[in-house]
């Protein structure tokens, strides 16, 4: 039987974030040849089709509806902030088809039970424990430095909460601009203001030409991040030891390791993180539809049952009952000899 | 408050370059020309292909990338411009978007949608309290330097003037023996090289991205509207005055004015001072747009 | 001897609409050809034809010995020949002092001397020499135009309608000079006029047009009163 | 297919009514606007507002609709006395300014992450409404155009002095053509929200203003037919190219930057050899000779 | 009767214009000559609005003329045709004449769709008039040409048919004949002598000195922005000083 089985990978192929998306789908892709190398579900192969989103909500929907109608896909894997993913889900809702999220953070997307399912954890999870960490290490006053969008001051939200509830002090928050040429301007009062620390999150560009900006201002406090792996370093040498944070886990595992090289050799570079959790979004959809079946409800009733003891690239993953990733493994680091290290838990 | 003004000098340089040959461009050819800042992100994935892959020298790449650009952009005339002679400004100003978009979408498909950069690491300098780069100075020293040499060229040679008769009536000047396409195209080349040396320090002081047009944009176009469109010297001086309005409204505490607590106006509300700025000035200087004279 | 300027059944227009359909003329070395006719006949056209301002799309167009037909009008101007326009006659965005720069762009050498003869000319402009051009009155435009013409050293003359917007004073003094430069130079004259009186007074010759044609061509003592009046009516098209 | 076709149908009939709202302003009167954007997205935040804010849709409706005329007429202020490239660069800016808001200050509608709105479940219905508002501006416009009104805002395109010398009050008559055009733009923007459910920022930046007069100046820009075949040509490429991606086997991201790209040199070739646009305004003929 | 006191308007330190005071009455034409740049376009820019710098008053039947707004004026009755021709350029000959025409009910939105009808039978009666127009001003068979593409003096009597077009009560007619062909001069003499037979009020500026003495009833003439004589055609070609700097023939 070579019946095909389509899956929708939904991802902005212009935009913002390109690179990172591109991770994405060859992450899909990856999974997708393995299960067609192993003989596919039930003979069945997997169909990867790629829609371009462009990062923005129309277009996603435009893409989704594509998909849906045309292709005839159950379930899509999305690509894209909540400003993206968000719309794509609440059109799926009504229609009875499933979204897997691989990169959106947002806490609302915990609101679309049944249709939407992440497989990373979402803001008010990682954000909770990037304040935790800040005030364990012993930092009492920090500035915050987001991107001015919903994946920066979500998490900023959730981690001031918790900075401040083991006695932080917050001086000020910053919420700049994305794609500025220069943040000389936004950083200008932290210099005045003499932090024990800035807690920040960002995306490569953006944070390069922030840490520009710090250097060049002679802002030497050190800094404490939401996923260091997407921040992109400028100047090694004064970042050593002064960058640190927390990223989801369990990209030691071996899965991932094996995934890593494969995709180096493929692609010529290291994957994003991404890369992995569209490895498992994609897995858990085939684990899924070869339990139950293809269609959406089947794949519905599938998913809850595929991820128990699920062991995945991203480690093993916990659902709560709207979908969402719980208790996800988190790992820590600090940055010296020009690359991420493990650091050790607080 | 030095650091302020610093901040200044270095973004009006940046802005002021690309500004004056969109002043200048538009006082010959009387449109808006779009096209003017792709030619800027142009010249700086050109300086970037040159210094990263091919190996020049910096200052090389950057003098050739805006050879280069300068030729591209008298193409760009050559291959649409000169042959819309009979089409309105509005018109015009329309195909200066669509060349716009164009090139933005072939640099795209070159270079790839994600961002890059030089990798330079110029010295840290500082005067009292304030920061400030050895890059910076360059950045600001070439800025001036590209000014006066555009002001010497426009209002000390014939040039200039062949240019805005051109403009002005284009079968009056040709039966004055005045040879059009030569001068027009030269206008191009300056036009173009000019973006392409803005473009690259910009590039130099921050990342190059072909995203980068929408940036420059706003700040650009508000710049050379402050200095009245077809103002040379008036856009630089439009960059000089929205780059201090920007960095004083964002960088001084108005909170520590009233209170203890310090509070700045928020980033990302930069942008609004452009178009801000643009609008109040339409509004105050309504002699900006005489009409013609009805005889 | 050879014409100064001549149509070899010329067929010339704008874009696709023809206007000149088969002209022939011929202008001597030394000689007033003045050009008449109804509103529309084309004559505005014959000019702008000889600098190539319109789409040429048969005969040719001599200079002397030389096919000029494609050559671009800025190589005209350099060979010579001057050109007053009968609308859009200056550069409006620009002052008058700088109109009068872009006149002489060809011979940067001496303007000054040869901007003061224009302002001798023409005092008015010398009053109004940092006033946009745009802003002039239609008067003082078109002597503006014609000092513009000045300032290339022609070796001929293309005038159209140099007398209109003109105060009668202001038409002696320009006709006053054309024939002092002709005494000085003697160079050929094809000029476009309303005022018959004005341009008879100079003319050698005259030709009238028809839509499009050339429908008489004569010597100006030879010319007929009653005849031309037929050819304005006819030129005029259809009467009731 | 059929539920891609409707909603193809749906979005190109919302963007047919900007692209007629364009054509009032633009092709009929000659006010060039950069921003027109901007009605649109101000229509689509009344519904957005309304959403965030737990009013009924009507109300969000009625907010963007008669919001958008109002900060139409604010923005054509200054045009009395501006040329167009100025009017240009303001209305370019106006929209940059209200997407700017929109996306700094999240009390309005979530800022930039946006906010969801009632989503027609009935895609025929969201069709047929859609399809409905555009007969209904195609009429207006129709009718303005081809009137004696129409032949006016030629005459302003042309010359305002010379309309003000003959007795008319071109502010008037911009304005009167801004508010009308704007008032369609933004209905659309309420229905362009309800049809796909979800507004946020990113849907209005300078480039959907450049999508709408790709189309108009495409088609020419003076008539209605020619707007209407110039927007269902770009929107007929823009979706197509999804599926030229999947055909082609070129990577697509790739396909993305060309379908850009396309905009770009459709409308240079379209000013280089059909600079009055695919279909050319039409000479009114009279017959002077009839007694 | 038109009065017009006083009227001063400089650019800048340049006075284009020096308290100027006239008088026409209904059923004449006043010529307005001077030599170049002596501001007699200025003046008329004035009273039609188009100018906005400007001291002094108009009064039309004793009634304040307002200044700098050139659509009241026109309100008033009062049209003014370009010294340089305004066009619409992308519309026909015909379509310009017919703008001319006031008022157009299909020009309101409201009557434009409530009262098809009568807009209808307006713009009859407007196309009918336009013919009539054009027939006399010889631009028949241009008339579905577009108006950019006419020469120099067609241009020239296609804004005098807009003008005339409008009746305005009061014409403002700066060098009617300035490039138009001496037979159609002779034309516009008489239609000039039509109109004030029906109790038009005509301004007329002009070069051509034959027209001018032809139709005057009187003529005042400006230098440098200020009035220097007034009187019947004759007179002033007898006057030495208008001699001197106008028409330039030896005293
Ligand atoms: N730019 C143009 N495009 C199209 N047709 C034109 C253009 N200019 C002139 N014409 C047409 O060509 C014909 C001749 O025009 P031309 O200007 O040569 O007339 P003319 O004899 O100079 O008239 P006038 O005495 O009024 O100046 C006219 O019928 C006119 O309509
Ligand atoms: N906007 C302006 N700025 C400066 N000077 C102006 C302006 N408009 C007119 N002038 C000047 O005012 C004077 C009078 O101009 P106007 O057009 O009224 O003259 P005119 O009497 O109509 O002359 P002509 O007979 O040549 O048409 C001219 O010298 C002119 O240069
Ligand atoms: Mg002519
Ligand atoms: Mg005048």
């Amino acid at each position: 039987a070579e019946d095909a089985i389509p899956v929708g990978v939904i991802a902005n192929l212009t935009g913002t974030d390109v690179q990172s998306s591109l991770d994405m789908v060859h992450g899909a892709q990856a999974a997708a040849d393995k299960i067609n190398a192993s003989g596919g579900i039930k003979g069945d192969k997997i169909k990867v089709i790629v829609e371009d989103s462009e990062y923005r909500p129309a277009a996603g929907i435009e893409a989704a509806t594509k998909l849906f109608d045309v292709n005839k896909v159950s379930a899509v894997l999305v690509f894209g902030g909540s400003s993206v993913t968000l719309p794509i889900a609440e059109m799926a809702q009504p229609a009875g088809k499933i979204v897997l999220n691989t990169s959106a953070s947002s806490a609302k997307l915990g609101d679309y039970p049944g249709t939407l399912y992440s497989t990373l954890p979402l803001d008010d999870i990682v954000g909770a424990q990037l304040g935790d960490y800040v005030a364990k290490e012993g930092v009492h006053t920090a500035v915050f430095i987001v991107p001015n969008n919903t994946f920066g001051t979500g998490l900023m939200d959730k981690a001031a909460a918790a900075f401040t509830a083991h006695g932080g002090k917050v001086l000020k928050e910053i919420a700049y601009s994305e794609g500025q040429p220069d943040y000389r301007a936004d950083l200008q009062a932290v210099q005045r203001l003499k932090p024990d620390a800035i807690i920040g999150a960002g995306y490569g560009d953006d944070t390069r030409t922030v840490f520009r900006a710090a250097r060049e201002l002679g802002i030497n406090a050190p800094w404490y991040v939401a996923y260091p792996s997407i921040f992109a370093v400028e100047d090694p040498k004064w970042m050593e030891g002064r960058l640190m944070g927390l990223d989801n886990g369990g990209l030691d595992s071996p899965l991932a390791k094996t995934l890593s090289l494969q995709a180096t050799k493929q692609y010529g570079a290291a994957p994003r993180p991404n890369y992995y959790y569209a490895y498992d979004a994609m897995t858990l959809l085939g684990l899924a539809i070869e339990k139950e079946g293809t269609t959406a409800a089947d794949i519905k009733k599938g998913l809850p049952e595929a991820v128990k003891g699920y062991q995945g690239a991203t480690g093993s993953i916990d659902w709560d009952a709207r979908g969402q990733r719980i208790n996800p493994p988190m790992d820590y680091f600090v940055f010296r000899n020009g690359a991420l290290q493990p650091a050790p838990a607080p | 408050m030095l650091q302020i003004l610093i901040n200044t000098l270095i973004y009006s340089g940046e802005i002021g370059i690309i500004a004056v040959g969109v002043a200048l461009s538009y006082s010959v050819l009387r449109f808006a020309n779009f096209a003017h800042i792709q030619f800027a992100v142009v010249g700086a994935y050109l300086a970037f292909t040159l210094n990263q892959f091919l190996h020049c020298p910096l200052v090389l790449a950057v003098i050739l990338a805006a050879v280069l650009t300068g030729g591209i952009a008298v193409t760009v005339d050559a291959l649409v411009f000169s042959r819309l002679r009979d089409v309105t400004p509005e018109g015009k100003m329309i195909v200066s978007w669509g060349v716009a978009l164009l090139l933005r979408s072939t640099m795209g498909a070159i270079f790839g949608s994600s961002s890059r950069v030089f990798g330079l690491e110029p010295a840290s300098l500082q005067i009292g309290d304030a920061f400030f780069t050895s890059l910076d100075v360059v950045v600001v020293v070439v800025a001036i330097l590209a000014m006066i040499l555009l002001h010497f060229l426009l209002y000390s040679t014939r040039l200039g003037t062949a240019l805005r008769a051109l403009a002005s009536n284009a079968d009056l000047a040709a039966t004055r023996g005045i040879p059009a396409r030569r001068m027009v195209s030269l206008m191009w080349f300056i036009c173009g090289a000019y973006a392409a040396i803005g473009g690259s320090l910009f590039a130099l002081e921050s990342q190059l991205a072909p995203n980068m047009d929408l940036i420059i944009l706003l700040p650009v176009f508000a710049s050379v509207t402050l200095g009245g469109l077809s103002n040379v010297f008036g856009a630089a001086l439009g960059a000089l005055g929205l780059s201090l309005a920007q960095n004083l409204l964002i960088g001084v505490d108005f909170g520590s004015w009233f209170s203890a607590n310090s509070w700045s106006v928020p980033t990302q509300f930069r942008d609004f001072i452009a178009v801000g700025a643009m609008v109040i000035i339409l509004l105050l200087r309504p002699y900006l747009a005489r009409r013609r004279r009805a005889v | 001897m050879t014409a100064a300027l001549r149509f070899e059944s010329v067929t010339a227009g704008y874009g696709p609409i023809t206007v000149l359909d088969e002209a022939s003329l011929a202008m001597g070395p030394d000689e007033v050809l003045v050009v008449l006719g109804a509103n529309g006949s084309g004559k505005s056209t014959v000019l702008k034809t000889a600098i190539g301002l319109t789409r040429l799309s048969a005969g040719r167009i001599m200079l002397g010995e030389c096919d000029i037909s494609v050559l671009s009008p800025h190589r005209r101007a350099e060979a010579g020949m001057g050109y007053v326009p009968q609308t859009r006659n200056v550069f409006a965005d620009l002052s008058v002092n700088d109109n009068l720069r872009m006149g002489g762009f060809l011979h940067a050498a001496g303007l000054t001397r040869d901007m003061e003869q224009v302002f001798d000319l023409f005092p008015r402009l010398r009053e109004r020499r940092r006033e946009r051009a745009g802003d002039l009155s239609g008067g003082e435009r078109r002597m503006l135009s014609i000092g513009l013409t000045l300032l290339l050293r022609p070796r001929m003359l293309l005038l159209d309608e140099p007398s209109s917007d003109l105060s009668p004073a202001m038409i002696t003094a320009v006709f006053d000079a054309i024939r002092q430069i002709r005494v000085e130079t003697r160079i050929p004259v094809l000029l476009v006029e309303q005022n018959l009186q004005a341009g008879l007074s100079l003319a050698d010759r005259v030709c009238v047009m028809v839509r499009g044609r050339v429908a008489l061509e004569q010597a100006a003592q030879e010319l007929n009163r009653e005849q031309l009046h037929a050819l304005f009516l006819e030129g005029g098209v259809r009467l009731s | 297919m059929i539920d891609f076709a409707v909603f193809s149908i749906t979005i190109i009939a919302v963007w047919s009514v900007l692209a007629i709202s364009l054509h009032l302003q633009f092709g009929l009167t000659g006010l060039v606007n950069f921003g027109q954007v901007l009605p649109f997205a101000v229509g689509a935040y009344g519904t957005a507002f309304a959403a965030a804010h737990g009013l009924p849709a009507w109300a969000g409706a009625g907010i963007g609709v008669t919001l958008a005329p109002l900060l139409g007429l604010l923005v054509i202020l200054p045009a009395s006395r501006l040329a167009q490239d100025y009017w240009a660069l303001v209305t370019l800016g106006a929209g940059e300014i209200f997407r700017l808001t929109m996306l700094n200050v999240p009390v309005i509608a979530g800022g930039d992450e946006g906010t969801s709105v009632y989503r027609f479940q009935n895609a025929d219905l969201a069709m047929v409404l859609a399809l409905t508002l555009l007969l209904v501006t195609l009429l207006f416009a129709r009718r303005v155009g081809a009137s004696p009104l129409g032949r006016m805002l030629r005459v302003l395109r042309e010359d305002e002095v010379l309309a003000a010398t003959l007795g008319r009050n071109p502010f008037r008559l911009q304005r009167m053509v801004t508010a009308a055009s704007w008032v369609m733009a933004a209905a659309a923007g309420v229905l362009y929200a309800h049809v796909t459910g979800y507004i946020s920022p990113s849907s209005f930046t300078v480039l959907e203003t450049f999508v709408i007069w790709t189309a108009v100046v495409l088609g020419g820009p003076s008539t209605i037919t020619g707007v209407l075949l110039g927007t269902v040509i770009v929107q007929l490429t823009s979706v197509s190219t999804r599926f030229v991606a999947q055909w082609s086997g070129l990577p697509s991201d790739l396909v993305a930057n060309l379908r850009l790209g396309a905009y770009g040199l459709v409308l240079i070739l379209v000013f280089l050899y059909r600079p009055q646009g695919l279909i050319p305004e039409r000479k009114l003929r009279y017959d002077a000779d009839r007694l | 009767m038109l009065t017009v006191c006083d009227l001063s308007v400089s650019y800048g330190r340049f006075q284009a214009l020096r308290s100027v005071s006239l008088q026409a009455a209904p059923g004449s034409i006043l010529g307005l000559i001077g030599p170049n740049g002596s501001g007699k376009s200025t003046f008329l820019n004035v009273i039609a609005g188009v100018q906005a710098v400007a001291s002094g008053e108009v009064r039309l039947d004793g009634t304040l003329v307002p200044l700098g707004l050139p659509e009241r004026v026109a309100a008033h009755g009062i049209g003014r045709s370009f010294q340089t021709p305004r066009l619409a350029h992308r519309l026909t000959v015909f379509q310009n004449i017919m703008i001319g025409a006031r008022p157009q009910a299909g020009e309101r939105l409201r009557s434009l769709f409530l009262q098809p009808a009568t807009v209808r039978r307006r713009e009859a009666d407007i196309q009918d008039e336009a013919r009539s127009v054009l027939r006399r001003l010889d631009l028949s068979h241009k008339a579905n040409d577009y108006a950019g593409m006419l020469s120099g003096g067609q241009q020239k009597l296609l804004s005098l048919g807009m003008l005339l077009m409008g009746h305005p009560r009061v014409l403002l007619l700066d060098e009617p004949a300035a490039g138009v062909n001496p037979v159609l001069i002779e034309r516009q003499i008489n239609l000039l002598k039509e109109l004030r037979a029906e109790g038009r009020i005509i301004l007329l500026v002009e070069h051509n000195m034959e027209m001018v003495c032809g139709v005057c009833d009187r003529v005042v003439v400006l230098d440098s922005g200020a009035v220097i004589a007034e009187g019947d055609p004759d007179a002033i070609r007898r006057d030495e000083r208008v001699m001197r700097s106008y028409l330039g023939e030896p005293a």
